[in-house]
């Protein structure tokens, strides 16, 4: 595996995106302010436009430059924690051209480390975290498995996050304004977690 | 949506292009980008004060930027925070060596960017950066327990910050007494405010929340976050005596404590109105034993045309009373 | 009627007083009567300079009042012209033998008691009164004919003629001399103004015109007086470029004219709806070869809550220019 | 006739202001701001007010502190003419407790002089000079006949005046923005020319 895997990751979780606008602007007018299904979408787009035609091979640098590319283009919320997980993915992988399985796990934790330094959100607190720690996790405990079943299993596992999320009191952004409230509602960043690990699992499948 | 505007997607860009035009002898901007405002009148080896925050607050943030207040503003969309990139730009041009100082409202997106720029300053610039975020307005959550993170919203108090830190700095103190002068006025500064009439973000294009012909939301935040309590409204002497009640509240006071007080103007309330509570917060604050020092009234931190009112209270010492006082020449704000 | 006051019947008394407890060292008033607006820095020998009109226009025209502008003012109702005796109060009060200078508005209520006022200063008190009447809307009516006297409404262009007006005076300039200078920048000021929403006189309790939600009216006056046009809501671009066109064509310009610009709010209209007209009128002024030497924005002259802006123009001389240019300090105008 | 004369007159004219008040709002709402009806009603008030029960005798001082009452009640267009127009009267009156058929008449004349002396207004231009001015002609002329006859034959012709100035052009105060069009209308400055009249018939009936 190598930089082309990356590139074909952004491409799917662009085109998800992109698809899933609408549905994201929703999600978001009912806990927040509605702009998510924008941010996301010219955010990854951004991120991948930036890469997609680079002959750079250095996977770690083509993550990073992603991430630069959507922290200028969407500096929201959102738009900051998934430049910062790609960069901070990016700087885990500096150097490497080649992947093994153990890089690619090692991308997804690098991602959540990079949005956890960020936005210093724990598991539970109702936020993108939610929909992403369980992929993560499901991602290294299943290394043996074939790489394409692991990543739907992970694709899974963040869907079943996102919907965890109902019942969780919010604790982050503008939805915790609303204090015991937030409880009924499902939280959108979760679902952008489940959306990348679908469009991973779209890449390699 | 009546606005006196060219395209939405145009509104900040040309908001921008003018402000350069108007205030040449205060303000330029760095790196070709017109997001990135910084002072025209940089002062040798001072400590660089940066802000940033979205548009649609005028004056705030960027109105502050001039002399004896802030060095920089980086300026996102409407209620959207800057990039880091843009902070970053800001922050290269207005260090002389001393390090630079950020100070923003307390707001995840704009939180997300200054700690992302800060980093790429100290690791890809070796500028030492430091960060005061301001948290003032009462009515979004309760008061932080010790250690805690604040949790409120940064509203129209951030002006006191801005003042006494833009004082501070050009007494040429050093980045961390800067800091702790931009701290101490944050930890006595409270804001609390009542809005009547929602705003319209240009891009959308139509009301960003409804409310009752005959109501009014106190505690609402400067982008339409839910408030305290929505009820009928009601006179003004009654408005200013619940809200000040909040706002004393909120800081041990004692009798003779000085005070500076900020009664603001959201957006299309007119100064009479602002000097019609005024008077009332007056008499309260006579009742319960407050000096105020000086009263500032006017627009200087809005939601674009929304209505309502913020009032904002800085407990001085003498220190924050020097700095309150010094002069300043900004855009915006002038101290004569 | 959404507006934070107590009784309408209150709503300039109130505003008033509240007024006088945030600048205490720039205003005070005299005779027991609130209404009776001077300054609290009266300069020995100065010719005094006066104004009036009603409320409602906040800062205009009390606003104006302090150090280097103006010496007074009287305060009327809302849109109601102050009684000569409340003038003559302010006129005995600011004359210290130099004599006095009223300037105001040209509207009937202000003409005929600052006329009644000028004869009781005369006749009762031996106080020698000289009267400039600025009439500077373009939209109000055609230009007064060689001799003949200027109906033309006066808004917010009056500032021009306080500031050049208090600059002569503060330069201990003679009665006549101070005329002469105030009636210069009055002759060479042009407004025209814009109204995209009503406001509502507190004691009215609703609009005093309806306007549809996607109109504006170019030339309305600030009490709401019939414009040149009614119209769906241009891009800001094509109503600079109307409204300039009817300023700029009113006085013989040659390229290379200096000129000062006021961009105002009417009351509601945010700030960077200001800046947008702003970076388009300096565009137009560029193309027709007029020199702008200073831009001031902001809400100068309101109507309550009236959306919409003004542009004012003066064209400049070195006299002028000086005199726009020197320092002064009220309540609400800065120059430094 | 003495200072009695003055304070009927007064009197009178100010409860037809009152009673008309509503009427005065509905006619300037048409042409102008709709204030007349207060402005008329509360400054004839306090004019009178001012005076009734003084012990005055000298009919000039009485009406120039009436009128004094007046201005400072109620600086609108009209209510500031009307206080000129008493003032000046009472300056001509001056010294007199006693007055002749002339010297009413000279009321009228001089509170003509005083409204014209202020408001620069001619005949024809659709103002409250157009519903007095006939009045005043008409008192002068009709001056060998009964007082009471007399101040009929005024009243008349004020309301005469009133009704003429439908087809004049406005040229002074908020009417003549209207231009042309300020032709079909009647003008309320007139009215209150009419009530004056009226109200002097009443008081010497
Ligand atoms: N500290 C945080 N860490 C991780 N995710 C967060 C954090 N704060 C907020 N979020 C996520 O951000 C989402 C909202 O993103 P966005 O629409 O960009 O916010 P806003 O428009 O309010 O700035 C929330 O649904 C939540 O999942
Ligand atoms: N120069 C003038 N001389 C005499 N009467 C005048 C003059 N200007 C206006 N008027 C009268 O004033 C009337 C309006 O009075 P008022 O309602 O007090 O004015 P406004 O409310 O516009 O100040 C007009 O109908 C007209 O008769
Ligand atoms: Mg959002
Ligand atoms: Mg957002
Ligand atoms: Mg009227
Ligand atoms: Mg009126």
């Amino acid at each position: 595996m190598n930089v082309e895997l990356i590139k074909r990751f952004l491409k799917e979780v662009s085109l998800i995106m992109v698809e899933e606008r609408e549905h994201l602007i929703d999600e978001d007018s009912i806990v927040g302010d509605g702009d998510l299904g924008l941010t996301m979408s010219d955010g990854f787009v951004a991120a991948y436009d930036a890469i997609k035609d680079s002959d750079e091979k250095d996977c770690g640098k083509v993550l990073y430059f992603a991430g630069k590319a959507m922290s200028t283009k969407v500096p929201s919320t959102m738009g900051t924690l998934m430049a910062s997980g790609l960069m901070q993915a990016g700087k885990a992988l500096k150097g490497k051209s080649e992947l093994d399985r153990k890089d690619v796990t090692a991308i997804f934790e690098n991602y959540l480390e990079g949005v956890t330094h960020r936005g210093k959100a724990k598991v539970g607190e109702k936020t993108f975290i939610d929909g992403f720690y369980p992929a993560v996790e499901m991602l290294k405990s299943t290394e043996g498995e074939e790489l394409s079943v692991s990543a739907e299993k992970a694709s899974d596992a963040a869907m079943q996050g996102y919907k965890n999320t109902e019942g969780m009191i919010a604790v982050h952004g503008r939805a915790a304004t609303r204090g015991e409230d937030s409880r009924k509602l499902l939280d959108p960043g979760a679902l952008v977690a489940a959306y990348i690990a679908k469009g991973f699992y779209l890449s390699v499948k | 949506m009546k606005k006196i505007i060219n395209k939405p997607e145009d509104y900040v860009k040309e908001m921008l292009e003018g402000l350069y035009i108007a205030h040449p002898d205060l303000i330029t901007y760095t790196g070709d980008d017109v997001h990135c405002l910084v002072t025209a009148n940089k002062v040798k080896g001072k400590v660089g004060l940066a802000t940033g925050g979205g548009s649609g607050h005028l004056p705030l943030f960027l109105g502050y930027v001039g002399k004896g207040m802030l060095d920089a503003c980086s300026v996102g969309d409407v209620f959207q925070s800057p990039s880091a990139e843009q902070m970053l730009a800001c922050t290269k041009y207005i260090d002389d060596g001393a390090g630079v100082l950020y100070i923003y409202g307390n707001y995840n997106g704009d939180i997300f960017n200054f700690d992302m720029a800060a980093e790429q300053a100290d690791f890809e610039e070796d500028i030492r950066v430091e960060s005061v975020v301001a948290g003032d307005d009462v009515a979004s959550a309760a008061p932080s327990k010790e250690g805690e993170k604040n949790t409120r919203r940064g509203v129209a108090g951030i002006i006191f910050v801005y003042k006494c830190a833009g004082a501070a700095a050009n007494d040429m103190l050093s980045l961390d007494e800067v800091k702790r002068v931009a701290e101490k006025a944050a930890a006595n500064t409270r804001t609390m405010g009542v809005a009547l009439t929602p705003c319209i973000v240009p891009r959308v294009g139509k009301p960003g929340f409804s409310i009752g012909s005959d109501e009014m939301e106190i505690g609402m935040g400067i982008h339409g976050e839910t408030g305290i309590r929505r009820g009928k409204l009601e006179p003004a002497d009654e408005i200013a005596e619940e809200m000040l009640a909040k706002i004393i509240g909120d800081i041990p006071y004692e009798k003779g404590d000085e005070v500076d007080v900020l009664i603001n103007g959201l957006g299309s309330t007119p100064l009479d109105e602002q000097y019609i509570v005024l008077r009332k917060v007056d008499e309260i604050l006579k009742r319960e034993g407050l000096l105020v020092h000086k009263y500032y009234t006017g627009n200087y931190a809005t939601a674009l045309e929304m209505g309502g009112i913020s009032i904002s209270m800085i407990k001085l010492d003498d220190e924050l009373k020097k700095y309150m006082d010094a002069p300043a020449e900004t855009p915006f704000f002038k101290q004569m």
